[in-house]
């Protein structure tokens, strides 16, 4: 973020907070995860592991809380909205939620870095700028859904003996001690895509930048694509469930329908949508 | 009893040679106490040393608890800092004269404490070699630190303090250096001369001195409320339960002003024992003092409660949750021993026969201070261990290389001190001369006389009542 | 793709690391090392690229999936000559598109640090690295002195050519000892199904079934083809959603899905089935001409109340079943290990299925799968017999010769069985393996093969229900350690000794493959020129066979009253399950899957034990605390994690974690439960009673945080997963209106 | 340093008018600082295009073939893109593979000891391990087909034959070289003037990854 940067886009930055981010974007990388479908099996997790060089860091520091899944798969045994929760039995099974960062279009995490390491790009993203960060690590303090991940020690010393360096993804960097690290929406695939695009001439076309986990979601589950674009598989989802950026509620003519945003409440406006699990009850 | 602030009928020479003599030949309590520093300080050197090589690992980080102990000491010392200002600024704005014989050392520990504040933020960087990223700088890639960072923020508002209380204090030192220099051999005496800058004490050079010192008290009362105020959006600017306070720019500067008195008082009475001040820093000042103290304390005690109330009231459940958790959660025995700390123990100070009593008033000034950093711990951790997300609960507690670098802050701290008070004279000589002067004056009409008359004419060659030199 | 094979080679030259595709430091570090100097890195030209090969540009090549014997097809992406990441084949009927964990955890398989890179000789007792010549010397001279009738083949399951290979080779042997081995197997429903409709692997039509009741058959995490079911399950719960009931003693990752979880007592589960199927009879009118009179008769006499005290389900539990089934039609009634896996697991079996004949399932959502044009191509399905076979016979000294592949026995085989002691007694043992594990640490020779990303082969998966189609597996890159071989050329090397003449043309496995592919019929080739046909296939990686497809109908029904006796001294029942991540253990060596939680329990790199609240009360421990859980066969210790996903009278201990010997990320970490397996075995096909042992458990007093992941269980009043009523989502979603 | 910062992008020759005399003086340091930063060369064959600004020393790096470049590129005048050919294809140039020197070489030059090395290397089937000049840190994305895009095949009036020019802006004049050596100091500075010079993008991930 040049200084140039920040005068010019001053409005851009107090308006992130009312109207849904800024529509003047190329594209507005958005995401369904229909937790109808979803049967928790962490195919996404692991697939996300192997596309952007997750560090494994061992069962101790796994414990501690210092792992490095940016794709969580949670699971929680409670129903809030059905009950239930005093049968002897979960009779009703887990509730899985497949938790990676919701590239907020009024990221709280951006405001608070220091070094502008982590910021918004065109492309509607929650960018995390590796080398630039000094590790405040006040970004990860600042993210209702604690989706981002801080590298506690050097993790690539040992995640990856010799040859198994050799899988390591090119397309991004891997990243040492003090770095803040997070979701990116897989960005080296949506510019391979966007690359590709250009090579060819041609637009973006829906379903030519699909993120590590939607690809290999065995149900299909998950949903990539660009909000912007009408024909979009996403932005058509959006619209049925009647969903809409920049609401801290949304007001749905058909209140039955299963789109929300998981704390939509705190404004901070995330770019992923979650249908809601569906039960016998 | 005791009831003067000071003997009036104290000899100005004797003034000196009192303050004078705490600055030589240090005996062996001195030394012990520099090798106590010392030793604290280089734990915290290797412990530090381990966690660049290492990470930030170490010191039982984890993913929530990316914050700890050293953003809640950071905040301790910059809280403690604000005494100095406090006692040397608004009270001699307000002209309570008893300050005067202990500012001094209240305002070397702003500066002190601001030094060892500062080192905080720097530790715990993930990556302490990039540190100067978060400065305005031009590079040639023209990239800025982004400004609506809190962090930022802190950073210039510490700086901008740090200078201003130094120079502060400096200036406030200039006239005791002087004298300093008139009575001191070898490097004392070039140290000093360069220091005093031809200190002479004549007239042009007393009404300039007056003037700049009562701008920099004026500019620095604003300046001190701003820095904890700053320091209190690192918390409030964020949008986590129990840090997203509004009451906190208050809360904080309140808090600051407790530990700090606190810290006066310790000091105060560590003083007053090794080099037998008893003259100067007298039971009845202590007693000001401590007053000053309990009320500060009232106003903490009442913004905390106050802060309870507005979230309790507020009936936003996460931040409930957050509250409660704090009262029951696995961290409470600490926040029930800071609302101990913080809101029992400073009615000791209202008690006269406690004020008067050094030992007593001492362990109490420590426990006012265990309180106000436990506060600072209570604030940060919780709140992290438990906030919107439950899948990312978690209790941390921190290992030995924090507490490590948090205990040697402490002897850094000490070993600015006690260099500071062989080098430097820690009771002000020439206000101390000063007030003397006034309760004599008060207390016979014709000094008084005397010396209105001296005050409205100016003719060459008047004895002026020399405060400087002697 | 060229079928060039020099061209193809050198294409898949392999970039050094400091080449265009460095993707080492990000700089992230000490200042100094972000300075760069100039020359410090090499940078490796190709020697003859094809056109399209561009450094810097990942290409995507076909292949197929050898993780679990299920295989999918992926796609594989090659950059600069090294394989970063693999992705479902979109065009293969098995997964479509989708891949589980295990599969993308094939990259860390085959980059393995611990992976044999030489093979391994016994010189005196001890296991000594020589040269693939030397060990090669030694099988020869071995074979030779053998004799060829007494020799055995332990294989996990196989499939397509190496199948071929591998019963050519037995037959020039002429031997029959070919003993296919899986610890996770369906092996149990496959002689059912084979007896009561003809077909071993039927089609299961989740399409068109309006509800599911699953004893214990965990078709998304471990039942024969996971990630196709997992792809069935999406549509099955569109539209108008079906209902899915799943009655096991230990909460699957099926069971998590569920509408309708229950636990039966272990092993009742058949009763359960017969009393649904009496609530159907009386109280639904269900068609009874469709069973004989004798199965009538034995469902008759469990009613409610009866199957109430047998199994444990409350009689409303039945009822609510019955009553989903009924209106939720047409269904499908599935089981699985938990089920089978018991004395009587073939009564439970049996019972299941003729609920679907009671249902009139059977070609309704049950339909014939059709087979195999060319039967030797067809999957060889694993059993648990199998190693009890192979115990057997190496005992009576009917093994001179054993070559073990794709199988570990040692480590999934219980104690009780002996099997070390019995393999002692094979004079000579050859494992062909690219990992060092338990049964490779005993055998003779140890032959490390290619990684699945580096060899030839083709597969034809076991269940491939709507088109019968073979894999194409092709390597991803070129081998990375040059003393490995590819199983197909040891196989050919083998028939070359044993003197095989119609082998003894081909150079290698690649060129048989080639030529075989070549020789399939035209239909198949539709019609390509035989280099057209290869290219064809090596870009699809696969080849649609075409589809001999059959109709099922009921064969026999034989039901036989079951049993049930209680031990007092061992109260509770050990559920040694398995767990999609690990497998049967073969995949604990892979550190992603070790560190991607238990999906249940969240758990990683550990084992633990699940007990339900109850009974943690009952035996006053804690989320933590370790307990014993000891069976007559001996005991394991493990950390508790308390649910209410499990059946009282359960102890839940997955199967995988324990190895002594598999490498840095596998050994010395958790317990194995089946090592303490109780003797028992299903009385009609013989398969390891593994879900039947009866244990006892009781404090250690040590105590320890679980390594699991994620602070609170409950969401704590957010809205984070919210959850609607199935109706509210047919009114919504139903009926065609889609997004 | 401040002001070669600020004015550098502005005072190439088209933005000159502005150059009041208040700004003489400072332009004077300016231009002083710049030509010592090695902008004297502008390279006014590649039309809608600032070069960047910046000099490196970067030393000798020992190759296993000493490549003559300047008989190739220059006395030859074969294009760059020739024997570097992915580089409008794909992010990496990319070194020529031995089969493309052996093209020319197996009849050219044969009797030269270079040739008759890399005839070795091509009979034992391996290539030379050449050592890299050029490189980025590995947080950089940096894409030789979208700069050859802008500057060369989507750039009006610009004659290909002229993309020695164009790979001059980041590699020098290798042209004028035999083994070629780093003389620009290709830093984020660097890139970063060029960009703002050029229009190009400012956005931190359309470079770092």
């Amino acid at each position: 973020m040049s200084l140039k940067n920040v005068l010019e886009n001053w409005s851009d930055y107090r308006k992130t907070h009312e109207d849904g981010g800024h529509h003047d974007y190329e594209h507005m990388w958005g995401m369904v995860v229909d937790l109808n479908k979803c049967t928790g099996c962490n195919a996404c997790a692991v697939s996300c592991y192997s596309e952007n060089n997750l560090a494994t860091v061992g069962k101790e520091k796994m414990g501690k809380g210092q792992g490095m899944h940016w794709l969580r798969m949670e699971r929680y045994w409670d129903e809030p909205n059905v009950g239930g929760d005093e049968k002897e039995f979960h009779e009703r099974g887990a509730s899985f939620l497949p938790m990676m960062c919701q590239q907020c279009n009024a990221a709280t995490c951006e405001v608070v870095c220091p070094v502008a390491a982590t910021y918004h790009t065109p492309d509607g993203l929650n960018a995390q700028v590796y080398n630039r960060c000094i590790g405040s690590r006040y970004c990860s303090n600042n993210c209702p859904y604690r989706l981002r991940y801080f590298n506690f020690y050097s993790y690539y010393e040992d995640a990856w003996p010799e040859p198994l360096n050799q899988q390591l993804n090119p397309d991004l960097s891997v990243r040492d001690k003090g770095v803040m690290e997070k979701c990116t929406f897989c960005v080296q695939r949506i510019r391979t895509a966007k690359d590709t695009a250009r090579r060819e001439g041609r637009e973006v076309r829906d379903g030519d930048a699909v993120s590590a986990c939607a690809q290999s979601c065995p149900t299909k589950a998950i949903t990539f694509g660009d909000l912007l674009d009408e024909n979009a598989e996403v932005t058509k989802l959006w619209k049925f469930h009647q969903v809409e950026l920049g609401k801290t509620k949304q007001d749905k003519a058909n209140k039955e329908l299963r789109g929300y945003r998981v704390l939509e409440g705190l404004n901070v406006d995330p770019c992923i949508m979650y249908l809601d699990r569906v039960r016998e009850v | 009893m005791q009831t003067k602030d000071i003997n009036e009928n104290i000899a100005w020479a004797k003034i000196n040679t009192d303050v004078l003599r705490s600055m030589e030949n240090p005996r062996m309590g001195y030394w012990i106490a520099v090798v106590a520093c010392l030793l604290m300080v280089s734990c915290a050197v290797m412990a530090e040393i381990y966690q660049y090589q290492v990470g930030m690992g170490p010191g039982n980080l984890n993913w929530p608890h990316m914050w700890d102990l050293y953003i809640a000491t950071f905040v301790f010392w910059i809280g403690m800092s604000h005494s100095g200002t406090l006692l040397s600024a608004i009270l001699h704005i307000i002209g309570a004269d008893w300050r005067k014989p202990i500012y001094r050392f209240a305002e070397a520990m702003t500066t002190f404490s601001l030094m060892t504040a500062g080192l905080f933020p720097i530790i715990h960087l993930g990556r302490v070699w990039n540190m100067y990223w978060v400065l305005p700088y031009v590079s040639d890639r023209g990239i800025w630190p982004n400004f609506r960072s809190p962090l930022i923020w802190d950073a210039f508002a510490i700086t901008t303090y740090l200078t201003s209380s130094a120079l502060f204090l400096f200036i406030g030192m200039i006239p005791d250096l002087a004298i300093c220099r008139d009575n001191a051999r070898g490097w004392r005496q070039k140290l000093y001369t360069v220091l005093s800058m031809g200190w002479q004490g004549d007239d042009r050079q007393w009404r300039n001195f007056r003037k700049i010192y009562l701008l920099m008290a004026c500019f620095l009362i604003p300046l001190a409320v701003s820095v904890h105020s700053i320091v209190s959006a690192d918390f409030a600017m964020s949008i986590m339960p129990g840090w997203h306070i509004t009451s906190f720019p208050p809360y904080f500067v309140a808090g600051a002003l407790y530990s700090g008195c606190a810290a006066i008082i310790t000091l105060f009475i560590i003083l007053r024992y090794f080099f037998r001040f008893d003259e100067y820093m007298t039971i009845p000042i202590l007693e000001k003092t401590c007053k000053l103290t309990f009320a500060i304390a009232m106003v903490w005690s009442y913004l905390t409660l106050i802060e309870f109330a507005s979230v309790w009231y507020g009936h936003d459940p996460v931040a409930k949750e957050a509250l409660v958790s704090r009262f029951v959660g696995p961290y409470s025995p600490f926040f029930w021993l800071m609302l101990f700390c913080g809101i029992i123990v400073p009615f000791a100070l209202a008690v006269e026969r406690f004020r008067r009593h050094l030992p007593t008033m001492f362990v109490v000034s420590i426990l006012l201070n265990l309180g106000m950093w436990l506060e600072r711990w209570m604030i940060v951790t919780p709140t992290l261990a438990t906030s919107y997300y439950p899948f990312a609960f978690d209790v941390m507690w921190p290992s030995m290389v924090q507490w490590a670098i948090v205990f040697g802050s402490f002897g850094w701290f000490g070993l600015l001190f006690l260099i500071f008070v062989k080098v430097f004279p820690c009771v002000s000589m020439y206000e101390v001369k000063e007030m003397v002067f006034h309760r004599r004056q008060h207390n016979s009409p014709e000094i008084a006389k005397q010396f209105h008359r001296r005050a409205s004419d100016r003719q060459a060659g008047d004895e002026q009542p020399s405060t400087g030199g002697a | 793709m060229s079928g060039n094979d020099i061209n193809r080679r050198d294409f898949l030259k392999f970039m050094g690391l400091g080449g265009v595709g460095a993707a080492t430091l990000s700089g992230c570090d000490m200042p100094t090392t972000v300075t760069l100097e100039e020359g410090k890195e090499k940078v490796v030209s190709y020697l003859a690229p094809e056109e399209y090969v561009i450094p810097g540009i990942g290409v995507w090549y076909a292949s197929t999936c050898q993780q679990c014997p299920s295989s999918c097809g992926i796609h594989g992406r090659v950059r600069e000559g090294r394989v970063l990441k693999v992705e479902g084949n979109p065009e293969s009927s098995v997964n479509g598109g989708g891949l589980c964990q295990m599969a993308h955890a094939g990259l860390q398989s085959h980059y393995n640090p611990d992976r044999l890179r030489k093979p391994l000789i016994r010189k005196g007792g001890t296991l000594t690295e020589v040269s693939w010549k030397e060990a090669w010397a030694v099988v020869e001279e071995k074979l030779a002195a053998s004799d060829s009738a007494k020799t055995g083949w332990m294989t996990g399951t196989v499939s397509g050519h190496q199948a071929v290979l591998l019963d050519a080779l037995q037959e020039a042997n002429g031997s029959n000892k070919h003993y296919v081995y899986e610890a996770i197997n369906n092996s149990v429903g496959e002689s059912v199904n084979k007896a009561m409709l003809g077909e071993a692997t039927p089609r299961y039509r989740f399409d068109k079934a309006q509800s599911i009741l699953s004893f214990g058959a965990d078709f998304l995490g471990t039942w024969v083809s996971p990630v196709h079911f997992s792809k069935e399950y999406a549509e099955f719960r569109t539209g108008d959603r079906g209902v899915l009931m799943v009655v096991e003693p230990k909460m699957t990752l099926t069971g998590a899905n569920a509408d309708f979880w229950v636990p039966a007592k272990p092993g009742t589960e058949g009763v359960l089935a017969l009393g649904i199927a009496n609530v159907l009879l009386t109280k639904h009118q269900a068609d009874a001409k469709l069973l004989p009179a004798s199965v009538r008769k034995l469902i008759s006499e469990y009613n409610v109340a009866k199957v109430t005290e047998v199994t444990g389900v409350g009689g409303d539990s039945v009822v609510k079943i019955t009553n989903h089934l009924k209106n939720h039609a047409p269904s499908i009634v599935m089981s699985g290990a938990s089920a089978h896996e018991h004395e009587n697991g073939y009564f439970n079996a049996t019972a299941a299925m003729v609920l679907n004949i009671l249902l009139g399932n059977v070609g309704k959502t049950i339909e014939s799968s059709g087979a195999m044009p060319d039967v030797k191509l067809a999957s060889k399905t694993g059993s648990s017999s199998a190693a009890m076979r192979l115990a057997a016979d190496a005992d009576k000294g009917a093994l001179e010769t054993l070559f073990i592949t794709g199988a570990n026995p040692v480590f999934t085989v219980p104690s009780y069985v002996g099997l070390v002691d019995k393999l002692a007694k094979v004079p000579f043992k050859v494992s062909l393996t690219s990992f060092m594990d338990e049964t490779a640490a005993l055998s003779d020779v140890i032959l490390p093969l290619l990684s699945s990303y580096e060899d030839w082969g083709t597969t034809a998966a076991a269940y491939q229900p709507t088109e019968k189609v073979i894999g194409i597996q092709q390597p991803l890159m070129q081998p990375l350690y040059a003393e490995t071989k590819g199983f197909g050329d040891v196989l050919l090397d083998l028939l070359k000794i044993q003197g095989a003449e119609q082998y003894g043309a081909y150079t290698d496995y690649y060129s048989y493959l080639q030529n075989a592919l070549y020789s399939l019929p035209a239909s198949v080739k539709q019609g390509l020129s035989d280099a057209d046909f290869w290219h064809d296939s090596l870009k699809k990686g696969l080849i649609k066979v075409g589809d001999a497809k059959g109709s099922l109908s009921v064969k026999t029904i034989d039901l036989t009253a079951p049993s049930f006796e209680d031990n007092a001294d061992f109260p509770m029942v050990l559920a040694p399950s398995a767990r999609q991540g690990l497998w049967d253990g073969r995949l604990a060596n892979i550190p992603w899957l070790q560190e991607a939680p238990d999906q249940i329990t969240k758990i990683f790199w550990d084992s633990w034990a699940e007990l339900h609240p109850s009974t943690a009360k009952k035996f006053g421990v804690k989320e933590g605390d370790v307990i014993q859980v000891e069976s007559d066969q001996g005991s394991i210790e493990a950390q508790v994690y308390i649910y209410k996903g499990v059946h009282p009278d359960v102890v839940a201990v997955p199967m995988g974690q324990g190895h002594e010997n598999y490498g840095r990320y596998a050994t010395n970490l958790g317990v194995n439960p089946l090592k303490i397996l109780s003797p028992g075995t299903d009385k009609v096909t013989g398969e390891i009673a593994a879900h039947a042992t009866r244990v006892r458990i009781s404090k250690t007093g040590k105590s320890s945080d679980l390594a699991r992941l994620g602070g609170s269980e409950t969401q704590v009043g957010r809205k984070l997963v919210s959850t609607v009523s199935a109706d509210v989502f047919r009114r919504t979603e139903g009926g065609g209106n889609v997004a | 340093m401040f002001a070669s910062i600020y004015l550098t992008s502005r005072q190439h020759p088209r933005g000159r008018s502005f150059m009041g005399r208040g700004f003489a003086v400072l332009f004077a340091m300016v231009f002083s600082m710049v030509s010592l930063l090695g902008a004297a060369n502008v390279h006014a064959e590649v039309p809608n295009a600032i070069p960047p600004i910046g000099t490196h020393n970067g030393e000798d790096v020992p190759q296993p073939i000493e490549f003559p470049h300047d008989i190739h590129a220059d006395v030859n005048e074969i294009n760059c893109m020739y024997c570097h050919t992915y580089a409008r294809r794909s992010k990496v140039a990319g070194i020529p593979p031995t089969s493309k020197c052996m093209g020319c070489h197996s009849v050219v030059a044969t009797d030269k000891p270079r040739i008759q090395k890399l005839t070795e290397y091509w009979e034992n089937k391996q290539s030379p391990d050449w050592n890299k000049v050029h490189d980025v840190p590995d947080f950089v994305h940096f894409t030789h087909e979208k700069h050859l895009k802008r500057f060369v095949f989507e750039n009006e009036g610009m004659d290909v034959d002229n993309v020695s020019e164009v790979c001059a802006f980041c590699h020098g004049d290798v042209k004028k070289m035999t083994v070629a050596n780093k003389t620009k100091p290709l830093t984020m500075g660097f890139c970063v003037r060029c960009h703002e010079a050029n229009d190009g993008p400012s956005d931190c991930w359309k470079c770092h990854k």
